[in-house]
């Protein structure tokens, strides 16, 4: 795959779909995050709102959650060095026009 | 940029942010339908209509769904804030 | 979000991307409805119809269902007020015109 | 509407329920090899093959799934055609 | 649902349709057939790499997956003949032009 | 085709491997976040932090995954490259 061969109406293309998927994954992971903290920490239904166990529950669901994806993401980074390279190459050479 | 390309930008932002927000809306949705009947409804199915112990299950499934997105969105806000004001005092710093 | 910027043309597409996320929405209901009576009550791999007790569970669990998620939808639209009148306003729009 | 805009208009029609009828077809296909896994394949994993019992849970796997899609879609037409049916009556009643 | 209504042009663009969803398909079944796999067989976390037992249920999941989806794929097509004839008829007029 | 067309359809074809290579990254990415999580982190949250069996539970987790994603990607270019090779024989044969 030549990343060369992009037109520079492609470049800005490409940029584009790498912010909207962004903004994108960053929602996914904000409801993903909310539906496993609330599946694994809500079990008191006697109440409406959350108890301080299911609140400190929540606190370190979501910690740990954003702790452990952070490091599967190095580890993914790490493995798919191609992508990212292209990526950093696009992303530089659109700072410096 | 003319007023009517003006306008136009303006408005195809703020259609782009109504369909980010129809799309969210509708997988909180999900999640919520798909917690809820796990954590309120037994898949026993004696009867065709909700119970009042399953209704109101249901309402404060609902209600404590809301507040746990609700703590979560303020926790990843705060996170974000940090972030940048840590890039402002890094970018301060280099400029020195 | 200033719904007024929407230009006519824009208020068709939202509109029409309303529209089309309804037919869609409804569609993706009855499939998950499906799958989810199927795996709650298809149990008894000994035939390859339904037994009477199967179709009976199957009954229940549907009509349960659309309860259920009637509910859900009612205090869904209540903490969403927002983005119902937003859609309200432009539906009363376009019925008007 | 000329003739060729007719053409037009009733292709892209023809062309998009196509699309759709292909979109919830795949759904189908994925939720059966997803539910009929859980109940007729074992994840002890023994041998490469399908054995004559789990071909036949899947058969029939496959035909009750079927089955509860035709119950479910016939109820809820039946529900549908009744919501029709009273706002016609009151759409009646309100125009007396 | 006349066939027949579809332009030369919408034929060609049910024919691209086809080709795209058959890519994206085949690499859902494949990410999916591996996270299947993965779940059922990868059990031993003292090591880093797969154990001679974990990689030999993973070779006998992915062929009992693959035979099992056939067999499903199979069932699907005899009763979904209407939209299999559909295709059939738009795949050979594409290949008699 | 002049050589700006054949710019633009290669430049269009990259475009789009790109586009098909991005999302399924994230596939693998998402599925690779929800089955570590199952088999390397327990639901009860004592602490905020991956403690150190977690951490290392968590690295042998994603490893294992990529050699799994490799081991099924191999057999499936295997069994297709078999097809094709029954396909040419097949024709070699008919136009005897």
């Amino acid at each position: 795959m030549d990343i060369n061969a992009l037109t520079p109406y492609d470049r800005n293309r490409f940029m584009a779909m790498m912010e909207e998927k962004q903004v994108k994954d960053s929602l996914r992971l904000y409801h993903n995050l909310v539906e496993r903290c609330f599946l694994d920490c809500a079990n008191d239904f006697t109440t409406k709102t959350l108890t301080a166990k299911e609140e400190a529950c929540v606190n370190k669901c979501c910690d740990k959650f954003l702790k452990y994806s952070a490091r599967i993401g190095q580890r993914f980074a790490e493995q798919n060095t191609a992508m990212v390279d292209i990526q950093q190459q696009l992303i530089s050479e659109n700072a410096s026009q | 940029m003319s007023y009517f390309n003006q306008q136009q930008a303006a408005s195809n932002q703020t259609f782009m942010q109504l369909e980010h927000e129809m799309e969210a809306m509708t997988d909180v949705f999900n999640k919520i339908i798909s917690s809820c009947h796990t954590k309120c409804i037994p898949t026993k199915y004696s009867e065709s209509d909700l119970n009042k112990a399953e209704s109101v299950c249901v309402d404060r499934c609902f209600s404590k769904y809301m507040i746990v997105q609700q703590q979560i969105g303020s926790k990843l806000q705060e996170l974000s804030q940090n972030v940048q004001e840590m890039n402002a005092e890094a970018a301060a710093r280099a400029s020195q």
